[in-house]
């Protein structure tokens, strides 16, 4: 890839050689580049873990917080300066296990953020033991004898809760992760993005090869604009289909409904404080 | 004829009965009339049945502490009679329908009025109209003009069908005229007035207080999870929020609140969060994180007594060493307390300052007693808020942790400026990138470290409330301060002072010199274990061996301070 | 209702006249009652709220816990000892907002747990805030404007998480409650019953009559085997359909998964401690 | 010829490239040679790459403690030679490929062995063998025979691939003779063998002296979230799950895992969580509650340096106070703080006990340090766990907080018995329900604060070790033990003791008097704040105005504790 506005210059990057973060990182970059957005206009917000390295490697305003509370921050941040484009990087452990509350209510409240969340089926950064989406019968560390909770279906959970825009991709197709990923970033309001992808350190199941086998991409008739053939294909468990399973355009997000928008567009930190105001309404009281 | 400078009525009666309606009439007359008024409430965690109940100070000299004193009893069911009876004395009035208080054996230490409830409240339309008809009452006997009661009910009800209206006054006037039939001695006189001093004052409550300081310090985000007592600044920001440019945010848990808060307050506004102790519990990994990113953002803790759930509708204060220590690893962070509801207002605005200013969390401790009580207070004044380190434009070389003498790095935000904006969780090098340098480690915890210094100096000082040559100080903090000052008068005006703490951490270092002159000490804390004395072991290294401490779930009242402060002093 | 077994003797119910919670109570009692479960092998566990109080007034049992965390402690109970019936009581905003991580991955954890939760949509106990599951423009002393975050569908949720055994009854139609219960308390899983219920102090919009008008049994034909006619159904929004919405017979819980009692039924707690079998693996360490 | 009674072998390199395997590798070579071992390690938070480190000290006498000094130095690239520059000396033996670790301008202060670890790992297989090719040349260097070192490789490798097996074999042979080839001069001998003693012995570190203490203990059950570097001890439980009976549950989160423990401690198994700094600020509501229904939970809380995500991977005693106060509400706690892996054993037992027999939250204090330092120890003795207050049968009287002297009420569980156990997170009465009487409340304030008492009596006193009559007093608190007690030996063996509390908090009450002989005391405490010094303070009125304290992220070295003691004492 060649230079890009949101490259930085000697880094060290703590993933592990042939990792799939790095395939996302290099693809949200260029996604970023092509939409010409600016890096002085993006804020990128993550938790803790492998994935939630991310901001460290790009060249834009960054949030890196608590592990499984990345939405709660983004959310706060997009609110008081809707003119920031608001991405949020995070792994399976982050976000649907500590960060389950959040992933469900922010989706509830549909902020204009796009979540991207690295889903390697494992806790990379703490050296492999299961998350919420590891396939039953997966040995871990911790595991011994398996995984036995069901796991997580993070698409069908986001459709069920009525997410504005709900997709999976992969690593292992990266053409269409970097289109899918332009609309996701493009869409007004939440958007899942889920991205399957190998850690070559611990997960010796879900490999490259694991992922190419067991995917495919849905097909091009399929409309993502039905929400209950969205969620019947999400629940299918042959294979993991990748593509953007369910787009809901119309919806208001929450800033829009924010009343402190209604009648300025001025982001509210720039606003004054004004005593006046304030004396009026006491001597009022 | 009772004649008193200072009256103090009580309301009683099961939830959802109508003793705050009560209440809130008879407030609104007694200020008309130029009466000074305090009031405060005790109830329990239900919404429907058991009892609560109020106590209203009505005085022509500047009240604002609870009393346990009883002047004039209003108990709406047996129950209620029961629940205050310990406080009821041989000079206590009773107003209420014999038959429905009394059982047969039951000997009343005082005189009951015997009002007819049943019957009057039949008549105008049923038992729910009990509370206004005392309300009417009530006036009466403090010799208001049936007309002015009657004015008051139209602009309380006016906004109701008039139907109803028409029945409340109906009621209110049953009542005066009850009143009217009743002996003159049992009329009630003021000593004195005051009214013009009064007329230009208004009535707040702690939760107001503190959220007209919020407001008066800049807030521009709040997000919280309801929880008692707590949420009375959130719905106060809540409402006022479009006429404030508030955003007010109720989230999922008190995770998200404090996440969110830091999440605005990062990119630029004045956050805060508003909670209580399990809330508070969950917050202190957001707390930690404050600490770690310098981000200012404010915590309203208002204490209910625990561990853990509790006592949700009751005070104490017994949280203070849990949030001088909440959040792992070590970084700075400022405790204020107020008693006072000025101190509410003008404390509040402060911690938005001193957040912002030094970027840490700053804590406002209050407690249920505090938001739930109100006086008559002087119209606060505001003013452009103070921002020594107001946010910055940035350029291509900022680095948000800069190390600097102070500790303090200008502080910049996403979107204004040329710069980058970018802070960790994880300890991080002078432009926020995660780091594992222990060179980088030492200087970081030294810069965030480094504030306490400047904190310390710029802490507020106790005040000192009474003569300057004591022989007995009394220390306390936050909101016990009134009951305390006026348990002191009561004890010994010249020979005892009050000192009160409304920063309880860090403690200004001159505090030392306060406790020098006086022969005794006496601590009184609103716990079980001294919390407040703990601190002022091991930061100033003084011992208070006296205590005077409570842990019943309610408030301290003024005599019950005297009564201890006459033991230990005798 | 005639004496049975769980009435408690002299107690003050703090709920308000006329509250759908002493209907559930009713029928609680009397479906324990009927399923001949003693008291002595129940354990009630909530967390807070007016729903949570529930464990006051039952003679069994019980532990009263945190907001929010009723179905943690309600697993540790039943893995240490599976001879307990364990019921959770919970609020809607204890369940679906404070709990809700809880409430996800105890549904993927599948233990052997029936939780009833008193949907009011509305927080009772704080008098009055939006709950997750408020209706949109549902106006209060917080959300001053009203609703704005997209209701929680609790159903839908359910069943995306592949819960075992899915259910949504009312006050308003004890016999089926009654019925359903029973089912859902003999049912081997976890069991999610989610009671529609009026807030008679608060909640002026969702009352007994709203239920009444808003709400429709599932017909007698519907199959609840069916996952994915469940989930069809489950996102209908024009009315809320009452009947159990999902079972999944099959699935192993969670403490028939422990190897702990692979080779014992005896229930954790009283298996003495082996202090020799413990220096014996010291020795060879 | 190094001649030493205790050589300290340094292997350093990037995550992925098998430091860890020629680690394992040498300690059991040298173990079964009879040799005390010490081994700790310090690396970065992530999965490959950046700069390990791991020491080893090999010793004719039993070593337990960090030092800074290497006498042999393995790095396996240029970054890791820089990684420990600043503990290389002139007398520290570098081995390596000169190339590969050296610039041309850069000049080495010791000698180096070079080694062409690049042809010789080619000629195996590749660059993956270096590892075991250092480990067969320091063998050779310690004079171990060819044949141990490889039935040692068989061993270790035996599991995998015969050819893997192989090539392991050849490639430490290759390092054998490429050491025998050296000048005899840096042949290493220590100076005396204790070969009987150890065989005896074995070798665990801290996290698995926690986990075998939980066993112990009669922990039935642990339900964690994984947090650096507490999660050894869940893993160390899960792996032995079936073997012990115990179910290691791995949840959500950690608020999921304190209160599922709890509701398993509530049916009647002795229960554990186990975490580090945020996951247990987000447990401290949960404390809370174990605090109020008396149900005993032992949590482990493996510090590392703060605040929020902090350095995830390095060690800090940053977590005492917030331990200490965490939880909102006033409840009785006792914190452990294990510095011997035989404390991390006994303590963790202990902290069972503790637990059950008060019925409330006892918390291990350990570190990153504690838990991933190891040496050779005795072969633990097991008893049956002591438990005064067992579980009791119920009858149909039984009340779960019935009113007692001491505090304690019988324990009954559901299931157990003809009562019913009935646990409330809100104040309530003897049975367990939720009640709103002040009296009641006061009662149970008092009976869950009595117990601190009989706690306080009960505390395990510091141990003194070193003269009794010394002049200098050097307190210390867990992990720091053995480096502070090396370091001691080395300043002044006559003048100088140590006081090391494993329990920090309660304090027992004698402790002022080992304060009252000694002229002068030292503090040393790996945090900036010196926490310890605080509870000191404000529990036994001691003020020790000499710290020693470091916050760089790493341990105490021992060279630093003789270097900072002896600038006190001149
Ligand atoms: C409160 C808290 N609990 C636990 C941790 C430890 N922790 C850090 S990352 C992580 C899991 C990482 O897994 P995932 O989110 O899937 O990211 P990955 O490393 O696989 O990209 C955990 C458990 C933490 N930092 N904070
Ligand atoms: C950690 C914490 N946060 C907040 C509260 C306050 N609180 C108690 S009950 C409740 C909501 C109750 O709503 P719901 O669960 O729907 O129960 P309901 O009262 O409607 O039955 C809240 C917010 C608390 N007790 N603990
Ligand atoms: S641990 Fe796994 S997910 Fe993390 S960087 Fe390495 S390969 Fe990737
Ligand atoms: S507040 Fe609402 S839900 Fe609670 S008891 Fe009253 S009516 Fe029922
Ligand atoms: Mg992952
Ligand atoms: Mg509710």
């Amino acid at each position: 890839m060649d230079q890009n506005r949101y490259d930085m210059k000697d880094i060290d990057i703590a993933w592990c050689p042939g990792c799939g973060n790095f395939v996302i990182w290099k693809i949200l970059k260029k996604t970023l580049d092509e939409l010409n957005i600016e890096p002085r206009d993006v804020v990128i917000v993550s938790g803790i873990g492998q994935a939630a390295k991310m901001p460290h490697y790009l060249r834009c305003h960054t949030f890196n917080g608590l592990h499984g509370r990345a939405l709660p921050p983004a959310t706060g941040i997009k609110a008081v300066n809707p003119g920031l484009t608001v991405i949020v990087e995070s792994g399976d452990g982050d976000m649907y296990g500590e960060g389950g509350n959040h992933f469900m209510h922010t989706i509830r409240r549909n902020p204009d953020i796009t979540n991207i969340v690295h889903n390697n089926m494992i806790y990379g950064l703490t050296k492999g033991q299961a998350s919420p989406t590891s396939q039953v019968g997966f040995t871990t560390s911790v595991q011994v004898n398996g995984v036995i909770l069901e796991p997580l279906n993070p698409i069908a959970l986001a459709i069920a809760l009525n997410a504005s825009f709900v997709t999976r991709v992969s690593t292992t197709d990266e053409d269409q992760m970097n289109k899918i990923l332009k609309k996701a970033i493009q869409h007004k309001g939440y958007a899942l993005v889920d991205v399957l992808h190998p850690c070559v350190s611990f997960n010796k199941v879900n490999t490259y090869q694991w992922i190419k086998k067991n995917t495919v991409r849905l097909e091009d008739t399929y409309d993502p604009e039905d929400r209950s053939s969205a969620i019947q294909r999400a629940l299918e468990t042959d294979k993991f289909s990748l593509g953007i399973f369910y787009i809901q355009s119309g919806r208001t997000t929450f800033e829009a409904n924010l009343n402190v928008y209604r009648d300025s567009q001025e982001p509210l930190f720039s606003r004054s404080s004004e005593p006046v105001r304030l004396q009026k309404f006491i001597n009022q009281l | 004829m009772i004649k008193k400078k200072d009256i103090s009525i009580v309301l009683c009666g099961p939830a959802g009965r109508g003793i705050q309606t009560a209440e809130k009439l008879l407030v609104s007359i007694f200020r008309k009339a130029g009466y000074h008024i305090f009031a405060t409430k005790e109830y329990m965690s239900r919404v429907r049945g058991g009892s609560n109940s109020i106590t209203i100070r009505v005085s022509s000299e500047s009240v604002k502490a609870l009393v346990d004193r009883i002047d004039i009893l209003i108990p709406l069911d047996r129950i209620a009679l029961g629940h205050v009876e310990h406080r009821i004395s041989e000079e206590t009035l009773v107003i209420g329908e014999k038959d429905i208080l009394l059982n047969p054996d039951y000997k009343l230490p005082c005189p009951i009025m015997d009002v007819p409830l049943t019957r009057l409240s039949k008549e105008t339309g049923g038992i729910i109209y009990s509370n206004v008809i005392v309300t009417g009452l009530v006036a009466r006997l403090f010799n208001i003009e049936k007309s002015v009661v009657q004015s008051h009910i139209k602009q309380a009800f006016g906004h109701k069908d008039k139907k109803i209206v028409g029945r409340n006054i109906d009621a209110v006037s049953r009542g005066f005229d009850a009143g009217k039939q009743m002996e003159p001695d049992l009329r009630i006189e003021l000593r004195t007035r005051t009214m013009s001093e009064i007329k230009n004052e208004f009535l707040i409550n702690g939760g107001e207080a503190v959220s007209l300081g919020a407001i008066a310090g800049g807030c521009r985000f709040i997000a919280s999870y309801p929880m008692t007592p707590s949420t009375p600044v959130l719905t106060f920001l809540a409402r006022h929020a479009e006429h404030f440019q508030i955003i007010a945010e109720q989230t999922e848990d008190e995770i998200a609140a404090i996440n969110m808060a830091l999440g605005a307050s990062y990119a630029g506004v004045r956050s805060m969060v508003t909670t209580s102790g399990g809330g508070f519990a969950l917050m202190t990994e957001g707390l930690s994180l404050a600490g770690m990113i310098e981000t200012p953002i404010v915590i309203h803790l208002a204490q209910r007594p625990g561990p853990a759930t509790g006592l949700p509708t009751r005070t104490e204060q017994g949280d203070l060493l849990f949030a001088l220590y909440a959040g792992h690893g070590e970084f700075p962070r400022v405790i204020l307390a107020p008693g006072s509801l000025e101190d509410g207002f003008l404390l509040t605005r402060k911690a938005f300052e001193l957040a912002d200013n030094y970027q840490i969390p700053v804590l406002v401790l209050t407690d249920q007693y505090y938001i739930d009580s109100y006086y008559n207070l002087y119209r606060l004044q505001t003013e452009k808020s103070k921002n020594r380190a107001t946010v910055m434009k940035t350029d291509r070389k900022y680095k948000r942790f800069a190390l600097s003498k102070d500790g303090i790095s200008p502080r910049g935000i996403p979107g204004y400026g040329d710069g980058f904006v970018e802070v960790d969780s994880d300890e991080h090098d002078e432009e926020g990138h995660i780091t594992e340098s222990s060179t980088v480690r030492i200087n970081m915890v030294e810069k965030r470290l480094k504030k306490v210094e400047a904190l310390a100096k710029e802490a507020l000082p106790p005040e000192w409330i009474g003569p300057k040559d004591c022989e007995t100080l009394v220390v306390c903090w936050g909101s016990t301060v009134h009951i305390v000052t006026e348990a002191v008068r009561h004890v010994n005006q010249e020979k005892m002072a009050v000192l009160y703490f409304r920063q309880v951490y860090p403690i200004s270092p001159e505090v030392q010199d306060y406790f020098k002159k006086p022969k005794q000490m006496i601590l009184v804390e609103n716990n079980a274990t001294a919390q407040f004395g703990r601190i002022l072991k091991s930061e100033c290294d003084l011992e208070i061996p006296k205590k005077i401490l409570k842990y019943s779930g309610l408030a301290f009242s003024v005599e019950e301070i005297t009564r201890q402060l006459q033991d230990i002093v005798a």
